[in-house]
Order: structure tokens, then sequence, then C-alpha cells
């Protein structure tokens, strides 16, 4: 049973949310343009190119410090000022619609707000400080969005426009997808987020508009483990991988074919834990031992828009998508896998000791 | 081949129903059906003699007998004195001493500790 | 002009009418349903003497008939508003409009949308039911005792406070019969299937009324009901179609994990959506909960802000049967003054 | 005709009896402890000897104790076990005068109308006076018959079931003399040696053939002889063991806490008369399993439950009751010992704190601590009395260790007894006050504290009243007061609280009073007592003390208090809580 | 004289926002992952706290307990009575490192680590994480992929279309001096860069009474105590 679909009907009405349908300041994602680049670059693409969209991506825009400040380091009068300074560039562009890469900051800019609205106060703090530091002002956006939700208000215009679907190519049978999504998109502010903080729409939306299918599992709403401190700390790390390992055992009855997810944290902890885990304790979840491959939503959407797997970085993840490709009826070229821009062969990563590839 | 990474995955405290040994608390209930009304008011461990000179909880104690905590509740209930004001101040007249007598017996009857 | 017009057929409405009628007032009973009684039609038995709530309807059933009271059924009331003469316009659904001297609102209660708690999966997953679901079986089937799926349930267990006490539902109060109903529900239970373990996730048990303490001290020593002091988290399937409850056991001070094969919802008491209409049509005082606002708590607690305007029953707060009918009695005292006065 | 039939059983019977008896008797002896052997020899050549024949003559002959409960039930043991006694030795004297030699087979005085026709001199008045006795005896099988079919006339309410094995040999004890009678009588018939009972009544009217005479003898014999071989197997086991129970007694002996074979001796002794049944008061909570008899028989038995171990509130009336003076609330304890004695506590936690020095240390007690009304009177007259004191559980304070005690735990009780001993000692002090029977008692019973004084409160307070240190105003109010079985059994102190009483009030009498006292039913003794079950118990001690209606109901005991607080209407006050509120100070 | 600890708390708007009044429900403790791994209750956190006792909470503030929560916040969604826990805890956190009791507990002292690393990445890159600061020998859960990711780095990105330590937009691109300088004043005015001298001096006070090697670079002994020291008794 497609529970999002069926809780969709009974309370959809409180989870509406609006997205602007054009003209976005684009925020990076500190973690995502480490680990998933071609995301972020695939994101710009498809709204740019696919969906003729405007999209402004600033040079002179920085982190919003939010990895720091859930590990205590950067103080909210800091973080706010820096998340100021953003609408300033914003403003400055001529812009009043923020598309946010990151979770954790979608998840601060959203509490930011929040905050200045209950407590005007802090704005007003907020605006000297910025001032005082960069002699800038600033307007409150119009509208925040994070980059799943205008992939989302998309969905349909792509799967028009989509090569693949979500079916396995043999079969015809619609793939077995879990999702996973960041606990800051919709957990502080369920309203902000697409279908609220219990069921959200906002990745099972693509989803089955793909023509995949969503697994619902226990842990569904478990959080991925990044855990800040829990993570950056390496004494810290056994929290962080317990956690996704408590996820990874929940949906493993249900052998999806792979996992998405909207947030850059949890795509590189679920896939790099994977490994983790099978090195450390010969544990993996799925039936052939290679691991489950998690893949963005920017990513997943590329590929169904029919762009080659290697140019969306699936190769620079440590769980290796062929099976899935295969089960998708996606051709690859293995040749072109290792290669830089040009086109020159790079030398191979190593294989890990028991983690199939 | 396992490889170190300088920590390791931690074990879950959640308690999980499934796993809890019932054999203490049937045992109890079955020799003193009183010990099933408890409603943790707290009133045992508020006069209680031994919680005067220790951290001694007999309320604590009644739940760690339903989660089956059998190590610790042994430590503790070396404690008890068996004095009785317990008995007197309980709202639900729960018979406090045999109950503490049934878990010294239990404990070792069926060897729940080493 | 008739003397009181009384919105509402349920056990409040009828029992102020019953009362009026012997004080020798004219009434009319507007009710929306088909039927009389209201939220007692889908009750099984009563709290705390596990009496069948027919009962009660039947009794009423004949009261009606002895003192020839007249109802109109399938008659919603759209409006109320006050003439300049102090008298009452009632316009209803149907064309026909009611002119009275006064007008009681025992329009009663709705139950809480258990689906807006989704993390409890409501109508999501197969096995979770509310209280009131739970009183229909019973009142369907008296003898066996199976879960939704059609299995003997190895383990059950009752939720209180759903939709109560509740930011998130927006209800900050105490529904007050939910404890002691999950208490009756769960000897039931017991009964029918006594192999079946029984649990109650409470935070507060409040068991505030006439045998009600009684009633809790027996589901744990004869029926061996426990209970556990902590608020459900978050309900989750497991794929053979059990129940994954998430809780913290407070007094041990650690998360709580328990697999269930019956998830049933304590489902709390909210102002009837008439309520807001009422309050818009002649501005009748509401409280915070949304529920009818009395004159005076103590003093008055059947006159609203409207001379003339009365209430009966729910439509000012949860109340058992109990406190509803003597609340209905005393709307009828408190009417009868206010016309001859 | 074969004299041999008539003689062999009896003989066979008697050798096997005397056999397992002195058995029996060396074995126990050799089990005792080697404190225990001494004393005997010490005992032995000394009065006590002779205390122990005076009691065996009071208590196994005539059964002056149970007299004392029901007059005709006593009359019963006495006639079987006096009267008998009298028939053997007449009868002895008889044969002796007649073959006027000490020589004399040991069956001839047993059958003697059967051997001996000829007249001799003396022989109507010894036909005579053996018919009176055998009258006697048979009375007393009569009212044995009577107090199967009605045992209510006995004045007993519950009597203790037979098992089969019982049931043989008191078939055999009931129809000895009725058959002696018949044999004798046939005799008479043909040889015309009876006296005024045999000669005639019973075969006036019918032929007496030898061999009918001869079967009778046989029969008589018979039964004499089974009665002695079951004996030792069956509750008859009791008549010799209590003999023996009764010198070891005298010589000094006393109950250890472990169950030993003195103890075992004790288990034996008892009779299973039944009294204890009826002095329980568990029987107002409709229980009527666990009373001392049924505690012995399981013991004998070997299949005694916790159930019933434990559910005794340990008041002491049914050892009060018990005829043969068994120490039933030891024996219990020491089952209680037996059974918990692999799960005791260590109390590793109480560490020695250094007490300050006084002439008196007050020891309140946990119950005390939890009646402050009573805990503030003590110190109250303490203070008005200018007494120099110690409170030594003041803030903290470590239990007693009776109810350990009583639940069987004893080597935790020692843990703590150690424990306050050291804290005491250290105070200097000459005296231990304790306004706490429960404390009172394992004080007495098992601190050793040397030369210091340990004084219940009641004690106390008359002290300090006698020697002027307080005065105290008579309220006049009616007082009626409640013996604790702590105190009063178990410590016997009964007259200083009533003394002390009579300084405040009028002491009303009530029906059970001092040793005969009722429990209020909080005891800590009992372990399974349900509060429902106590309250039955309650309320029919609290019948009895309430009858007189007295303005206030006065007990020496916190726990007593706070048990009858709950049940009635009037004052219930503790000693010390009077005292205080009509004390003067000088 | 005593620091009123409550009034501090009082101060922060998290705080307001995150304690409105605590029925120690324990739906919070229920669904909190932290909680499940380590010995750890935030409602008995909040219950303290809401006990505004002065003592309790400096204990708190020495104690290793706050610094389990992962920040996920999964316990605003849930509580029925609008806490966030998850604030309350950020709260005690600023409090403990502003009073230096940071270094009083094992998990305190890694503030040292992330100030280290993600802290001064922040001023030095412009943003928290870059490919240089997920070293492969501290990160080697990261694998082989990362590891040939980080050996052949301006290739990769490059091919993924990222910009490198280049000029102009795009991913991982090199941040202009005049934006890094603005981050700069932005932490002078906001008290970041106190808040950093403070974990800094802390830290330096602590290594000395743990006699460890301590230098401004990350190469030395107390950094790697702290960034890999584990007692292993946060679960009991």
């Amino acid at each position: 049973m497609d529970t999002a679909i069926h809780t969709e009907k009974e309370t959809w009405g409180t989870y509406q949310k609006h997205v602007a349908d054009d003209n976005y300041y684009y925020a990076r994602s500190c973690i995502r343009q480490n680990f998933f680049p071609a995301s972020e670059y695939m994101f710009l693409h498809i709204l740019r190119k696919v969906l003729g969209k405007h999209v402004y991506d600033d040079p002179n825009h920085t982190t919003c410090t939010g990895i720091g400040y859930h590990s205590d380091i950067v103080p909210f009068e800091t973080i706010q000022t820096v998340v100021a300074r953003h609408f300033a560039l914003m403003t400055e562009a001529g812009l009043e619609n923020i598309a946010i890469s990151c979770v954790t900051s979608f998840g601060i800019y959203t509490e930011i707000l929040e905050t200045w609205q209950h407590f005007p106060e802090q704005l007003e703090k907020t605006r000297e400080f910025l001032y005082k530091a960069t002699k800038r002002e600033f307007n409150l956006p119009k509208n925040i969005a994070h980059t799943s939700d205008i992939i989302y208000k998309f969905r349909h215009e792509i799967a028009e426009k989509a090569v693949y679907k979500l079916v396995h190519a043999q079969t015809g049978e619609p793939l077995n997808v879990v999702e996973h999504i960041g606990c800051h998109y919709a957990k502080m502010f369920p309203t902000k987020g697409i279908g609220g903080a219990e069921f959200p729409q906002v990745l099972s939306g693509m989803i089955t508009a793909w023509g995949g299918k969503v697994i619902d599992y226990p842990e569904r709403r478990h959080c991925c483990g990044f855990g800040f401190r829990n993570y950056l700390v390496q004494a810290n790390r056994g929290y962080s991988v317990s956690n996704t390992y408590k996820k990874l055992e929940s949906m493993q009855p249900y052998n999806p074919d792979f996992i998405l997810t909207n947030c850059p944290g949890c795509a590189m902890f679920i896939d790099k834990w994977q490994y983790t885990i099978a090195e450390m304790e010969q544990k993996t979840f799925d039936s052939q031992g290679k691991g489950i491959p998690v893949l963005t939503y920017e990513e997943l959407a590329a590929l169904v828009l029919g762009i080659q797997p290697w140019d969306v970085g699936l190769q620079i993840h440590q769980i290796q998508s062929e099976s899935l490709l295969d089960a998708l009826g996606i051709p690859y070229d293995t040749a072109l896998k290792y290669v830089d821009k040009q086109g020159n062969q790079l030398p191979l990563p190593n294989k890990p000791n028991n983690l199939l590839q | 081949m396992m490889k170190q990474f300088g920590y390791n995955s931690l074990k879950s405290r959640t308690i999980d129903y499934k796993n809890i040994n019932t054999t203490l608390i049937s045992y109890i209930i079955k020799n003193e059906p009183s010990f099933s009304s408890c409603i943790s008011c707290g009133s045992c461990t508020a006069t209680c003699s031994a919680a005067n000179l220790t951290f001694f909880n007999i309320r604590r104690l009644n739940i760690q007998i339903r989660l089956g905590e059998f190590e610790n509740i042994r430590q503790e209930i070396d404690k008890c004195m068996l004095c009785g004001k317990c008995l007197l101040v309980c709202p639900r007249g729960i018979n406090t001493r045999n109950v503490i007598m049934l878990i010294k017996k239990g404990l070792v009857t069926f060897n729940l500790v080493e | 002009m008739i003397d009181v017009l009384i919105i509402g057929g349920g056990i409040a409405g009828i029992e102020t009418a019953c009362s009026l009628q012997e004080l020798g007032l004219e009434t009319l009973v507007l009710e929306k349903e088909k039927q009389i009684g209201g939220h007692l039609n889908n009750w099984d038995t009563l709290f705390p003497t596990k009496r069948s709530a027919s009962e009660i309807l039947e009794y009423y059933a004949e009261q009606i008939r002895k003192k020839s009271i007249t109802i109109y059924l399938n008659t919603t009331v759209t409006s109320i508003r006050k003439q300049d003469d102090g008298s009452f316009e009632v316009h209803t659904s149907r064309e026909v409009s009611f002119k009275s001297k006064t007008v009681v609102m025992a329009h009663g209660f709705s139950l809480f949308n258990a689906q807006r708690k989704e993390e409890y999966g409501y109508k999501i997953y197969e096995n979770v039911i509310t209280s009131a679901d739970l009183e229909q079986t019973f009142k369907q089937n008296n003898d066996v005792f199976v879960n939704p799926m059609g299995k003997i349930p190895e383990r059950v267990a009752f939720i209180h406070c759903v939709g109560s006490r509740d930011e998130k539902s927006g209800n900050h109060y105490c529904s007050k019969v939910c404890c002691i109903t999950a208490v009756k529900q769960a000897i039931k239970v017991k009964q029918l299937s006594p192999q079946t373990q029984v649990f109650c996730f409470y935070m507060d048990l409040r068991l505030y009324g006439r045998g009600f303490e009684e009633m809790y001290r027996e589901a744990q020593e004869k029926w061996g009901v426990q209970f556990i002091r902590g608020r459900l988290s978050e309900v989750a399937e497991n794929i053979d179609g059990s129940l994954q409850l998430k809780a913290e056991d407070t007094l041990a001070a650690r998360p709580f994990k328990m697999s269930v094969d019956m998830l049933v919802l304590m489902v709390g008491f909210e102002a009837n959506k008439s309520t807001a209409l009422f309050h818009n049509s002649c501005g009748v005082a509401c409280s915070e909960s949304r529920f009818i606002q009395p004159r005076h708590h103590h003093l008055s607690a059947n006159a609203t802000n409207i001379d003339g305007l009365f209430t009966a029953g729910t439509s000012i707060a949860p109340l058992s049967v109990f406190d509803t009918l003597n609340h209905a009695k005393a709307a009828a005292f408190a009417i009868h003054s206010y016309i001859t006065k | 005709m074969n004299d041999l039939f008539i003689i062999a059983p009896f003989t066979i019977g008697l050798i096997i009896l005397l056999g397992i008896l002195i058995g029996k008797y060396v074995v126990w002896t050799i089990q005792l402890s080697q404190i225990d052997k001494l004393r005997i020899l010490h005992g032995f050549f000394t009065v006590r000897t002779f205390r122990a024949i005076r009691e065996i003559f009071w208590e196994s002959l005539l059964h002056r104790n149970i007299w004392k409960t029901n007059p005709l039930l006593g009359y019963m043991h006495m006639s079987f076990a006096l009267g008998w006694l009298l028939l053997i030795i007449v009868g002895h004297i008889e044969a002796y005068v007649q073959a006027s030699s000490l020589s004399v087979p040991p069956w001839i005085p047993i059958f003697f109308r059967y051997f001996e026709h000829e007249h001799f001199y003396g022989a109507r008045f010894f036909a005579h006076t053996m018919d009176v006795l055998l009258l006697y005896i048979l009375s007393g099988v009569v009212l044995a018959y009577g107090k199967r079919i009605n045992s209510k006339l006995f004045g007993i309410k519950r009597t203790t079931k037979l098992k089969p094995k019982d049931r043989i040999s008191l078939i055999a004890l009931w129809s000895i003399f009725p058959l002696r009678l018949f044999a004798e009588s046939a005799t008479a018939v043909l040889h015309g040696n009876g006296g005024f009972l045999t000669s005639g009544i019973v075969f006036r009217y019918l032929q007496v053939t030898p061999n009918i005479e001869y079967t009778l003898w046989v029969l008589y014999s018979c039964s004499l002889a089974i009665f002695f071989i079951t004996l030792p197997f069956t509750r008859y086991m009791h008549i010799p063991t209590e003999v023996f129970y009764i010198f070891l007694k005298e010589y000094g002996i006393k109950l250890k806490k472990q169950f030993n074979s003195y103890s075992k001796i004790q288990v034996y002794s008892c009779s299973r008369c039944g009294i204890c049944i009826d002095a329980c008061q568990m029987h107002h909570a409709q229980i009527s399993n666990n009373q001392s008899v049924y505690i012995l028989k399981n013991i004998r038995d070997e299949n005694l439950t916790d159930r019933k171990l434990y559910n005794c509130l340990l008041c002491g009336r049914c050892e009060d009751a018990c005829p043969v003076n068994i120490n039933l609330n030891d024996l219990r304890i020491s089952q209680r010992i037996k059974s918990s004695k692999e799960y005791n506590s260590s109390y590793d936690f109480l560490e020695y704190s250094i007490t300050e020095k006084a002439d008196v240390v007050y020891f309140a007690g946990c119950m005390t601590h939890l009646t402050p009304g009573i805990k503030k009177s003590i110190l109250t007259v303490l203070d008005t009395a200018g007494v120099n004191y110690l409170f030594l559980d003041k803030d903290k304070g470590a239990c007693c260790g009776r109810p350990l005690m009583q639940a069987g735990q004893i080597e935790a009780a020692k843990k703590l007894i150690a424990y306050n001993r050291q804290q005491i000692l250290e105070s200097g002090a000459h005296t231990l006050l304790v306004s706490c029977p429960i404390c009172y008692k394992v004080f007495r019973d098992d601190y050793e504290l040397g030369q210091i004084n340990i004084r219940h409160h009641s004690e106390y307070f008359l002290e300090l009243l006698h020697n002027q240190k307080i005065t105290i105003r008579n309220t006049q109010k009616s007082i009626v007061y409640h013996d604790p079985c702590e105190l009063g059994r178990g410590c016997k102190v009964y007259e200083q609280p009533r003394e002390l009483l009579q300084s405040i009030g009028t002491l009303k009498k009530v029906k059970h009073e001092k040793v005969e006292s009722l429990c209020c039913s909080g005891s800590l003794g009992d372990l399974s007592l349900s509060m429902v079950e106590r309250n039955k118990i309650k309320e029919q001690t609290l019948e009895v003390l309430l009858k007189p209606n007295p303005d206030i109901l006065a007990t020496s005991c916190p726990l007593c208090k706070k048990t009858f607080v709950k049940g009635v209407d009037i004052q219930v006050k503790d000693i010390a809580e009077l005292v205080a509120e009509n004390i003067q100070s000088n | 004289m005593e620091i009123d600890f409550c009034a501090e708390l009082e101060q922060d708007v998290r705080f307001k926002e995150g304690l409105k009044a605590c029925m120690n429900c324990g739906i919070c403790t229920a669904i909190c992952p932290a909680a499940e791994l380590y010995n750890y209750d935030p409602r008995s956190i909040i219950t303290s706290v809401q006990l505004r006792n002065n003592l309790q909470i400096k204990e708190l503030l020495q104690s290793e307990t706050i610094w389990y929560c992962g920040q996920c916040m999964s316990c605003k969604t849930r509580c029925p009575r609008g806490n966030t826990p998850g604030f309350i805890i950020q709260t005690l956190r600023k409090l403990s490192q502003q009073y230096g009791y940071f270094t009083h507990s094992e998990k305190g002292r890694q503030q040292y680590a992330i100030k280290k690393t993600v802290g001064e990445n922040v001023l030095k890159k412009g943003y928290c994480v870059h490919p240089d600061l997920v070293s492969y020998d501290m990160h080697e859960e990261q694998g082989p992929i990362w590891e040939w990711v980080q050996q052949h780095k301006q290739a990769i990105y490059d091919r993924l279309g990222a910009n490198l330590d280049k000029e102009g937009a795009g991913a991982l691109r090199k941040i202009h001096k005049k934006n890094l300088d603005e981050l700069q004043a932005i932490f002078d005015v906001t008290n970041g860069t106190e808040l950093y001298t403070i974990i800094e001096e802390e830290s330096k006070k602590q290594a000395e009474r743990m006699n460890l090697g301590f230098s401004d670079n990350i190469d030395n002994e107390y950094f790697k105590h702290v960034y890999t020291y584990n007692s292993n008794t946060h679960s009991e």
C-alpha cells in the first residue's frame, strides 16, 4: 500500500506549501558540492536547460555555517548574520526566491525566519550586525524552498520529458524505492516541508510521478545518524554508523532497489556507512552483497531524463550503481567511468574487501 | 577480513519488550498478586529505612523486575532491612515484605544471577 | 412561539426536554441525524458500571413516548439569530425556521480525527483503530476478539491522550473520559480474549469519577492489564503487519520498544463543528478550547453570554454521560427560572 | 489350652515398643550438642529430675493444662493415662501378693484373672479395686468415642484429622479395655473370680464356654500388641516423647535458632490435641491450614510450604496455650531460617560512626519513626525528667534486626545487630531505652549488651515516676490497655504499663488480657497476610478491646497503634503519648 | 560570586522558544537517536532545567550528558507541549563553552577538534567542508572511492562540473578574499571569534592539566586525543 499517497488524501491540506516557479537565488551546500558536485551541476542544468528557469548561481555566497552551528562552535547571532548576508546578496541580485541545496541550511533559514517572526528584536539586531560587518542591507525572501521542493514542483514536467521510467526494464514492474528525508527538512517545521514531517511527499511524489513504488519501512523517519559532532569527531562515529545500521536493517526485508534522499549528508552517510559496516562486520543489506545504491534526487532526475550515468557522478558513490542501471535498462559505457573531462583514463580506485563492486 | 576504524557500532539501550525475561515477575505475581497493583507512587521509597542510608529505591525495583534487570536487582535487594515501613504506607496495600522475600528467593531458585 | 428550542437530540438534549416538560414548558428538539441518541448509538457499554449504552437510549425513547416530546429528525441548524424582542429565530437545513423564547445548545462534541496524528498511522496501518471503532466491534461481536486482520492478538496497546493535551493537535485540554474508557475497554479485551496481553501507555491516569479508581485497580489486579508511563511517539508497521511502538518508559528512563498486533487510540473530544457556526451567527462566546464558554464556570454553567441562550452537555467541555445528564437537568432549571422570572 | 497365644502377642509387642523407644531416646541424646549433653549429666542428680517427674505427673498423667482448657477433655486424657498406670501398678501388687513373691513373669499381672483362679488372701479386695480402675478407664473410653462424635462438648471447635495408621492404633487403644472387661467377665463366669463389675453383668444370661473365654483373652492380648507396635509410628509417639522432652527441658536445654534434634523432640512431643488451633486468630480471616499443629505435622512429613510457613503473626498465643509447652514460635522461625538461608543480605553499606557519650541511649526504631507522635512524646518526657540521653537513630539508623529474625533471615539480622550493638556500646550508656517492643525483644534476646539495662519506655517511665523524676496528672478517663505480643508474651512485661496507666486514668479489664491478649494483626511476623485479612483479624481484636467502651485505647507499640488507629473512632494512644500529655514538670 | 545560569539561559531566544512547560511524557526520549545509544534522556534534562535549580544546571554544564545530542531535532516534531529539547541542549552547550566547563567532560573537550577542523575551515575556505579537510587518514570510512577522488581531485571535479579552487561561480570554487573578510568581520561583531578564542584557550589549559602536547596547528597530542579518545563509558 502506498501510504504516502494514502495520507495525501486525508491530511494533505495541512501541508500545502507554496514554491516559487521561477527566478531563484541558488545557495550551495557544503557537503553536496564536495561529495555530489554533479548533483548541483545537474540541478542547474535541469532547471535552466530542461525547464527554462532562471537560477542565479552567486560566486559571492558562502556556507551558512550550519554544520558549525549545530556542532555548537558558531553562535546563533553569527549564523543569523551569515544568513542575513545571503539575503543581502539575494536582494542585491534583485531576487526574492531562495533555493537551498542543503537540508541543514534549509532548516537554518527556516528557523531563523521563524525566530525573526517571533522575536523581531533579533531581526533588528541582525540587521545592525550585518551592517556593522559588511555595510550590507537586505530584504527577507518572499519564498524559500529546498531544491528538492523545486524538483518536486516540476516532477510532472520532468516525467513528460523522461526517457526512462522507474520500472524494471525486463519485468516492467515498478522499482521498490525507499526514501530518506533529511531531519531538518520538515521535522522542525512540518508545514514548511511538502507533506509534513510524518509522511513527506517531496521524494515519494517524485518516485511515484516517475513510475516507481514507494516502500514504507519501520525506521523510515529515523535520522541517518550524521549527528554533527557525532560524525565530525572520530571518537563519536559509533553513534553515526549505528543509526544508519538501524535504518538499513529496517529496510532490508523490503529488498529496495535503491535509496533516494534529499539531504546531501544523508546521501553521503548512507552510502559510505554501507561500506564501513561491510568492512567492520562483513554485513550488507542487499541480496548480492553489493550494497543498496543511494541516489540524490538530482541524480535520479538526470537519469530519468536520459543523462549519462557517469556525467551524473554515480562513479564517485562508494556503492556502485551498475545493477540499478541494468534494472532501469539505462545503457552505460564502463570505459567512460573513470576518465577525466578530456576522456583520459584515470588510475582505477581500489576495491573494498567485503563489498562487491 | 575485518577492518578497524577506531570506533565500533554501539549497542541499543532501548528496552525491547520481546527480549524481556518475565520469570521473576510472574513468579512474584503468582505468589503475591497484590504486587500487580503498584502505581509507582514512591511512598515506599520515601519512607524506606534503607533509602535513608543508601540509594536503595524499592519503587524502581518494581520497574527493574518487570524489565528483568536481575543483576541490578540482586545488588539492590541486599540493602532492604525488611523493617516493614513501606508495608504501612503503601496506598495499594501491597505486601512489600513478601515481595522482597520472593525476589530474594526467586533470584536463587531460578538462578537468575550468577 | 415555542418556550424552549433544543438543538441536538443526544442524551443532553433529550434529558433537558424531559425535565422541561415536567416543569410544564413547551419544548422542541432538533436532531440532525435520522435518530436520537447521538454518539451513544455507537457505544457498547458505559463505565464504570459496564452497563449497556442502549439501556440509556431505551429509557429515553420511553420517556419521549410518555412525555410526548416533539423531535424533528434530519434537521440541521444553520444559524441562530437573536431578535430585538429577546426571542430567537433558528434557521435549519430544511426551509423551515423556528421562533422560540429560549434556545438550548445541546449539540455535543465531535470525536478527534485520529488521522491528524499521522505518526500513529490511523487509516494507514490496518491494525490501528480508535476507541470508537473498538466500541463498534464490541457492539457487533461480543464473544470473540480479533484484530482487523482477523488474528487473535497476542498483544494490544491502548494509547491515552490522542488529540488531547497535545499542542500539536491544537487541543490543550484533557478529554477526561479517555483514561477510564481505556481501562474499561482493556478489561473487556481481557474478558473476550484472556491470552491477549494488554498495555496502556499513559502520562497521568485521571480517574476522577465515582468507581473509576476501583475499576483501574480491578484492571491491574484481576485482569493483569499493564500500565506503562510514557507517551507514544510513533508507530510503524512491520512487514508482517504487526505494529512497532516507540515510547519512553519514563519510570525506567529508557526508550521502550514493543510490537503489538493491535493499537487502540483513545481519541478525545473536540468542539462540535456547529459551535463555530453558532458563534458566528449569534456571537455566543467560545473558550480557547473552542467549546462554548458558560457565563460562570461555577454559578451559571448553563447560561451563556447571551440571555436566553443556554447550553447542555458536552457543548461546553468534555463530559462523561454522568456529568452530561446532570448538566442537562441543571439546564432545565436554569431555563425554567429564566422564563418564569 | 495353649497359653502361648495369649502371652506371645503382648510380650512381643512390649519388647518391640521398648526396643524402639530406647533406640530413639539414645539417638536423640547423641544428636544433642555437647553442652546440652553436659547439661543432662549435671542436672541428673539434682532436684531438677524430681521437678521433671513432678511435671510429668501433673502434665502427662493428670493433664493439668488440658483440664484448664476443658475439664471434660482433661478428665478424658487423665482417665487413660492415670487410670492405666494405676491398673498396671495395682495389677502387679495383686500378683505379688498372690504369689507372695516378687518373681512373677511380666505377663501374669496383665492376664492375672486368666491365670489365677484360686482364692487367696485379699483377692476380693483386689478384684473390686481393679474393677474400679477399669471402670474409670472405660468412662474415659466412652468420652473418647463421644469426642469423635461431638468435639464441641470438649471445648474444641476444630480438631485434627486422623491418618489411617493413627486410626488402627486408636481402634486398638479403644478396644483394649472393653476387651479386658469382656475377657475378665468371661473368666469370672467360669471361675467366679470377678469383682463387682466383671462378675456377671456382661455374661449373666448367656452361656460362656472356655473357648469364648480363651478367644477374648487372645483378642485382648492382640489389641495390646497392635497398640504397642503401632505406637512409635503414630501420633501416640508423643506420649513417650513428651516424657523425654520434659526431662530435657528441666535440665535447662533451650531451643536453638537452627533446627536440631531437640527441635525434633519438641516436634514429636505434639499430641495434636488441637488446642493451638483455637488459640490462633487466623480463622477470623478464614485461614485454617497454617496453625502450629499443622506446621509441626508438615515438619514431620517434610512437606511444609513457604505459603503456610510465612503465614503466621508469631503472636505466640498458641505457644502459651500448648499443654506440652512446645516453643512453637521459635520452631516456626527455625523453619523460616532453613527455608531462606540461601539469600541473606550483607549490608556492607553500614559504616560505624563515632557516637557521643551519654547515660541513656534512646533507640526509636523504624516503627517509631513512622509514628512521630510517639517519638515526640518520648523526647518530651526525657527532657522534662532531665535525662542525659543520646538519640541514636535520630537521622540515620539501621533497623534493629527483629523483622529479619522473624522472617528467618538470621545471618542478615546478625549484621544489623553487630552494627547497632557497637554503636550502643560506644556510647558508654548504662541504659538502652526503646519505644518499640519489636526492637525491645531482639535487644533482650540477641544483642548481648552486657551491663546495659534494656528498658521499654513503659518500664522506664514508671521508674522515672517512682524516683519522682516526673509526676503525672490523672485524667480520670477510662482506659483499656492492649498488650503488644512482643512486649507481653514476648518479654513478659505486663504490670509496668498497667501501673503507669493507673496513674493516668482508670484502667478497665478486658476478656483476653496479658498472656492471653490478642494480636492487633499488624505483626511483622507474618509475610503473606493481605490487608483485607489483617483487617478481619483486627476487627475481632477491637471488638474485645472496646467491649467496656473506654475513652482511650492505650497500647505501647507503635505498630499496634498504627494498626488500631485505622479501625476505631475513639482515641488510640501509645503510653508514651499519654504520659507526655499529662506530665507535670516539677 | 555565583553566576545565575538560569538568568543566562533565559536570555537566549532558543531557550524561550525551546522550553514552555514539560509534562514528562517522554515522547522526546522515545525517538531520540542519542537516547538509544548513550546513557541519555532528554526528558530528564528538560525537567531538571525546568526546576531552574542553579546548582543542577551547573552540574549539567560540566557533564557529559549535554554533549550526546545529535541535533536531529526529531524531538521538536513530537513534543505535545511545543518544547524543543534540542534547542535547550544548544543553549546549555553555549553556556558550557562560555564558562569553560566544556573541558570538564570527555565529550565536551571535543569542541576543540570541531573548532580546529570545521570551524577554521569556514574562515579559510568559506565552506564547512572541503576536499582538503576530509583527508582520507582522518576519514577512512569514506572508503577507497573517496581516496581515489582525493588523489585525482582536479580531474574528477572538473569532469563533474565543479569549479575546484578556481575563480567564478560553481561548486568548490575559490571564495574571493573580500567574501572571506566579510565572513571574518561577521564573526568578529557577533562573538563568533570570541567563542573560537575561548575554545582555544580553555583547551590549552586542559592540555596542560592532562599534560598533552598543544600547538596552533592540528598535529598535536591534545587534538589527537580529543579527536580519537573514547572511554566507552557513555552507554552505561
